[in-house]
């Protein structure tokens, strides 16, 4: 409401300030090459369980951080906004992985098939 | 939410004393809330998984090649919103627009997907929303996030509008910012429902 | 920007000790009055264990007590203390801003801590001690909450009862808990508790009963209308008395030769009732209670009636307006047919 | 758009008309007259939820009673509870959220006027909903916590649990909404120099508090949209039959109810940690540390929530866990108490009302904390859980605790609100008749609950012990209405002829106490440059930082009052608002209602997203 010192001007405009164009490319084309080896990885033959769990993780965790980090700016954004959604998100993991323990749904993921 | 830079060229009523928008705040701890919201549904799923009684299992009605090319979709979505907002904060207002649009189209397309799947699943594979414990936590979990793409598409279209009534330009550049927010999270909560309930085994 | 009435000469000074004097006045009248009108021996009473699980659970309520009590002695005594010593004074200064003492909070945080330290060892054994799995030789008895009642089935005995349990005093007990409808909770406070009945999972506590005696027992989680009236006794014998109870269950009905009794029989047979009750001979349903021991049972209904001719006709013609919700229907069963039933049920010991 | 002058004081142009009145209230988007809004509507919820309390305590007044029947005690326990907490206290925190917030961090209103007024219109008909359920006579009557399967529509075929259902979710909307916007206006709207640590400390609880609200709300919105779809659509989710669970429903509503705990209590204790250093004449005692610790019990408030559930099987490793975690928040809650002990220490204590309802918190509240730490050992537990024990508990915290706190805040603030003082000697016997009518009520329930009485129980056996306390605590009960009718004397009496207050009647330490009362509409003429936690008191005495009281700021000009820019006014929020509650309503009565209420939502959200963009070709900068 009130800004005194005029800074309002200076961090408008951040979104394209530090990412361009080619970046978000880059970033689409890894996106996609991940999502391709996620789908693959399900038809290794004979690929353990527990291992395909571990790898598809992973590969969804770095898809779930470029598309934070890059196309929705937060690597670069102010550390407000960082702890505004990283913070819940945090608590949300660990919730569903305490209701996940509750429920003995841990037991269940590497036997099935 | 309002704009009043036109009357009050001196004084941004959305710009906070930090210097950072409101309305991008508020959009970040909605998404944090958001979070906790999908955490629930996922949470529901992975406690029920397996434990159905009858009805169909994941593995006999997921159709993961059209799964794979919705999660594509959105992916490719989300270059678009971002190239929207880089042509927008160019001030190249219709390239904006027609990014928009391609955005809205692709998470259209997407919505129809989930109703054609949504679709087998019922007419094929016998699984409704009471058919099983898997049938209602997956219609319930997709179906929420289906809406929320559909939300999505609804805000494109009308951003659209507005850039083609001449009411959108360089200055509603942190509009398209939230409304980008918003698509792109929705794109991630798909990134985690692909791998956790379509890939997973 | 700031006007500053003299505040402190607007209102006028009060004697407010004698306020606080009243109120640990009043505390301590309370606590005193109160200690006298207490009986802790009621029968259902939570700190008068009848049962190893009872004392365990006790003895951390116990020791948590009289922590509690003495926090709350020097945290109250402390506030009024301060209230007191540091009222403000005609003409005192503006008192010293401190803003804090940092040895100070960290030492009172290090021993709040310690307390909970201290309670926390105990109910941490406790926990995997009273949750351990019962041993093969202990009396399994399978409980069922019902809306608004429980069942009782003793799978070694082959018996079923309803709303009366009978346990060996010095055995212990494992209650494996079920209910077919919603949830519930089985709670016998003299011999420790709770635990909770919940649908499709098969909950269990074990339990050694110690004193021989009678004890109520209730549904402690709510569970629909009549919830109030979902109440249990819980009959301990001395183990020869126990073997008594059991023979006799096993034995099929004791009939009486009344002519009363008779065409309640007949009525029986012929009714709705067997749509629903078992009676050894008659009917096999268990969506309610066994009626084959009926007149064993000194209570009906949830436990909420005294079994009397009286009791039984005025339940029988209109059992919702005995317990409200009341699941069991009304048959149109009235004057002669109803006593008859009743006269039928109370002859069958 | 409004000019700034129509806010001016002095600006009268012409006598209101009275619907002109109450069409500024119904599209008003200013805090503070929102902050009135919802303060008086929980009020009258919190003297309907009074009601149904003191209705049961007749009931119970004696043993096998029958006041009432079954079914409407079990109406009743549902609905004070329900009505307790999400109508009464969870509003009158956000009344004290929206007047107050601006002002302590020096601002001119919230970060999101118009959804402000927005959050304020739901709530409203979220209430007004779940209370037609009278009129349709189906009241919820499924318990407060509402658990499944009782729930289902097997064993709750009428309408009640919708009504339930639908009206808290509502509910839920309108407090995530306010959550967001009150994270960003503290956030971001905090007067230069206001660094988080020289915030008050009241503005750090209800910071904390709106986190919870945004993180816990969507926990039992999930929980509500499954029993919603298990009653509507025939969905599984709590449906044993098919293998669903429902202790699922009770770790949602849990995940979501213990952090609902804090958000209750949170901005009592903020209050307390106002009033106390205001009538003490010295600084919060360690307030790092009291802000520390209200982060703490924010973060652990996320894991303990089956400490509710030790009774329902989970097993020892999950039981220990959750005790251990349970025992671990007792520490931050436990030291506050300590902090607000030490910050009388050495005081020069003045005793005004505000005071005698903080230090009625401060010992009433431990007292509810010791009965807690009891829960926190499952095996004690396992006895008092579903008892008057922890019917005794959770009053002393929410009565004790948070109802002490709040009407200490309505002393403390409410000259700053109305201009006038509220009647000291009529304050003075209100607290009293609380305090003594409190703890004659829930003081014996304790006892009730060690000998055996369960709760929701609407009739008990003579024969049991229970009889006399039972009494007691009724004619307790009543005490505390009694009191309440003497606050509602008090209120009427003081705007009949209260004492004009004058900005600063306490002697205050922050800067709300720094502009005139009631505040002009703007808030503060000049927004004002912050120093310290306690800013207006070094205004006024220094403090060693400064030396000396700072020199008196040159008078505002006319000219800098007419540039200051407000919000203007909206009719939107109230207009989205009852859409909304048409499309949710329509789930109880047609889906053409749902459909055509949806459409009509749309439309409106849209009208008040684009209310004040620009239209074509609207000028450049």
């Amino acid at each position: 409401m009130v800004d005194p010192d005029g800074t309002a001007a200076a961090t408008q405009g951040e979104g394209g300030g530090h990412v361009t164009v080619k970046t978000y490319v880059n970033v689409a084309i890894v996106l996609a090459i991940i999502t391709a080896l996620e789908v693959a990885t399900l038809y290794i033959p004979g690929i353990p369980s527990s291992l395909l769990v571990g790898i598809l993780l992973v590969m969804s965790a770095l898809k779930f951080y470029l598309v934070v980090g890059f196309f929705m700016h937060l690597k670069y954004d102010h550390q407000i906004m960082r702890a505004l959604f990283v913070g819940p998100l945090m608590i949300a993991i660990a919730i569903i992985l305490a209701v996940m323990a509750l429920f003995s749904a841990f037991l269940l993921l590497p036997r099935s098939h | 939410m309002a704009d009043h830079a036109a009357t009050h060229a001196v004084h941004d009523p959305n710009i906070g004393t930090t210097g950072l928008d409101h309305r991008k705040m508020g959009m970040w701890a909605f998404l944090g809330s958001d979070c906790m919201f999908f955490g629930s549904l996922i949470g529901t799923y992975l406690a029920y998984k397996g434990k159905s009684i009858s009805g169909p299992s994941p593995r006999d009605v997921f159709d993961i090649p059209l799964t794979s090319y919705s999660a594509a979709l959105l992916l490719a979505s989300s270059l678009t919103m971002v190239l929207a907002l880089a042509a927008l904060q160019d001030d190249r207002v219709k390239v904006a627009a027609r990014w928009l649009l391609a955005t809205a189209a692709m998470g259209l397309h997407f919505v129809l997907n989930q109703v054609y799947e949504f679709w087998t699943f019922v007419h094929h594979h016998d699984l409704t929303l009471s058919t099983s414990l898997f049938g209602s936590s997956f219609f319930v979990l997709t179906g929420f996030h289906g809406a929320h793409v559909t939300g999505g598409v609804v805000w494109l279209l009308l951003l659209v509008g507005l850039a083609w009534g001449g009411r959108l330009d360089k200055r509603d550049h942190t509009k398209v910012e939230i409304a980008g927010l918003y698509w792109h999270f929705v794109d991630i909560v798909w990134i985690a429902i692909f791998t956790v309930i379509y890939l997973i085994p | 920007m700031t006007e500053q009435p003299s505040t402190a000469a607007r209102f006028p000074k009060r004697l407010d000790w004698p306020l606080v004097g009243l109120l640990a006045a009043l505390l301590l009248l309370t606590g005193a009055c109160s200690w006298v009108g207490w009986n802790w021996d009621t029968p259902m009473t939570t700190v008068n264990p009848k049962s190893d699980f009872g004392r365990t659970t006790h003895a951390i309520f116990m020791l948590i007590s009289w922590w509690a009590l003495g926090i709350f002695i020097a945290v109250e005594g402390a506030l009024i203390y301060a209230c007191w010593r540091f009222r403000e004074r005609p003409g005192a200064p503006i008192p010293k801003q401190v803003h804090g003492h940092t040895a100070l909070e960290i030492s009172w945080t290090i021993a709040f801590a310690v307390i909970l330290l201290i309670i926390a060892i105990p109910t941490i054994r406790a926990i995997f001690k009273t949750q351990e799995a019962p041993a093969a030789t202990a009396l399994r008895v399978d409980v069922y909450g019902k809306q608004w009642w429980w069942e009782f089935e003793y799978p070694q005995h082959k018996i079923t009862t309803a709303n009366e349990l009978h346990l060996p005093a010095g055995q212990t007990v494992a209650f494996f808990l079920n209910t077919p409808d919603v949830i519930h909770s089985f709670w016998i406070p003299q011999l420790g508790g709770k635990r909770d009945v919940v649908p499709h999972r098969v909950n269990l506590i074990t339990l050694t009963p110690e004193a021989p005696g009678e004890y109520p027992g209730q549904c402690a989680e709510y569970c629909g209308m009549s919830h109030a009236n979902m109440r249990f006794r819980v009959i301990v014998h001395e183990p020869a008395e126990f073997e008594k109870w059991v023979k006799a269950q096993q034995a099929p009905p004791v009939e009486s030769a009344d002519v009363l009794a008779q065409q309640g029989k007949t009525l029986f047979a012929q009714s709705r009732c067997v749509g629903c009750h078992s009676i050894t001979g008659i009917s096999a349903s268990r969506i309610g209670p066994d009626l084959t021991h009926f007149a064993s049972r000194k209570t009906f209904a949830g436990s909420l009636m005294t079994s009397t001719p009286d009791n039984l006709t005025k339940w029988i013609e209109n059992p919702e307006h005995m317990k409200p919700g009341a699941l069991m229907p009304t048959l149109g069963l009235k004057g002669e047919q109803s006593k008859a039933l009743a006269a039928y049920l109370l002859s069958l010991k | 758009m409004a000019t700034p002058a129509a806010f001016m004081p002095g600006a009268k142009a012409e006598v209101p008309t009275f619907w002109g009145v109450i069409a500024s209230w119904l599209i008003t988007v200013d805090h503070k007259r929102i902050g009135i809004l919802y303060g008086s509507s929980a009020f009258i919820f919190f003297l309907i939820a009074g009601i149904e309390g003191l209705i049961m305590r007749l009931q119970l007044a004696r043993p096998d009673n029958n006041i009432v029947s079954a079914q409407t005690f079990n109406e009743l326990f549902t609905m004070h509870g329900t009505t307790m907490i999400f109508l009464a206290i969870m509003p009158m925190s956000a009344a004290f959220f929206n007047y107050m917030i601006p002002l302590l961090i020096g601002a001119r209103d919230v970060a999101f006027p118009r959804l402000n007024a927005l959050s304020y219109w739901i709530f409203l008909s979220g209430g007004l909903l779940l209370h037609a359920s009278f009129l349709f006579n189906a009241v919820p009557d499924g318990g407060w916590f509402g658990y499944a399967n009782l729930t289902s529509s097997q064993f709750s075929p009428s309408h009640s649990i919708d009504f339930w259902m639908l009206g808290l979710q509502i509910l839920g909307i309108s407090s995530m909404l306010a959550g967001f916007n009150f994270l960003v206006t503290i956030i971001n709207m905090r007067a230069p120099g206001m660094t988080l640590m020289r915030m008050p400390v009241f503005v750090w609880m209800s910071f904390v508090t709106q986190f919870l609200i945004v993180l816990a709300f969507p926990a039992i919105t999930v929980a509500l949209i499954l029993l919603m779809f298990d009653r509507f659509f025939g969905t599984l989710f709590y449906a044993p039959a098919a293998g669903g669970d429902p202790l699922l429903w009770q770790h949602l509503f849990w995940i979501f109810g213990h952090p609902e705990v804090y958000i209750l209590i949170l901005p009592a204790m903020g209050i307390v940690s106002e009033v106390l250093p205001t009538f003490a004449r010295k600084p919060l005692f360690g307030a790092p540390v009291v802000i520390y610790s209200g982060i703490m019990i924010g973060f652990f408030g996320f894991g303990v929530w089956s400490h509710h559930m030790f009774s329902v099987g989970m097993g020892p490793v999950a039981d220990a866990a959750f005790s251990i975690a349970t025992m671990l928040i007792a520490v931050p809650t436990g030291v506050k108490i300590f902090n607000w002990l030490g910050t009388l220490w050495g005081g020069s204590i003045r005793f005004r009302t505000p005071l005698y309802f903080s230090l009625g918190f401060i010992a009433m509240f431990t007292m509810g904390g010791l009965s807690g730490i009891m829960h926190a050992s499952p095996p004690v537990d396992l006895q008092q859980t579903d008892t008057y024990f922890v019917v005794a508990h959770f009053h002393y915290v929410l009565f004790g605790g948070s109802v002490f706190g709040l009407f200490s805040g309505a002393y403390y603030w409410w000259p700053k609100i109305t201009g006038k003082m509220l009647d000291e000697r009529l304050g003075t016997v209100h607290f009293w008749l609380m305090m003594i009518g409190f703890n004659v009520t829930f003081f014996p329930q304790h006892y009730l609950g060690l000998i055996g009485m369960p709760r929701r129980i609407y009739t008990y056996a003579g024969d049991l012990g229970w009889t006399f306390w039972n009494l007691v605590s009724t004619i307790g009960a009543f005490t505390v209405a009694l009191s309440f009718l003497v606050f509602i004397g008090n209120v009427i009496k003081t705007a009949r002829s209260g004492q004009v207050a004058g900005p600063d009647p306490w002697d205050g330490r922050t800067l709300e106490w720094s502009i005139p009362s009631p505040p002009p509409v703007y808030n503060f003429a000049r927004v004002p440059e912050v120093r310290d936690r306690d800013d207006l008191w070094l205004q006024k005495y220094g403090d060693g930082h400064e030396g000396a009281p700072r020199p008196k700021p040159a008078p505002v000009t006319a000219a800098e009052i007419a540039a200051i820019y407000m919000p203007p006014t909206s009719f939107w929020p109230i207009l989205l608002a009852i859409a909304m509650a048409v499309m949710i309503s329509g789930l109880l009565i047609s889906m053409y209602q749902v459909i055509v209420g949806g459409l009509v939502t749309l439309l409106f959200m849209y009208k008040f997203a684009v209310e004040y963009h620009r239209p074509a070709g609207g000028n450049r900068h």
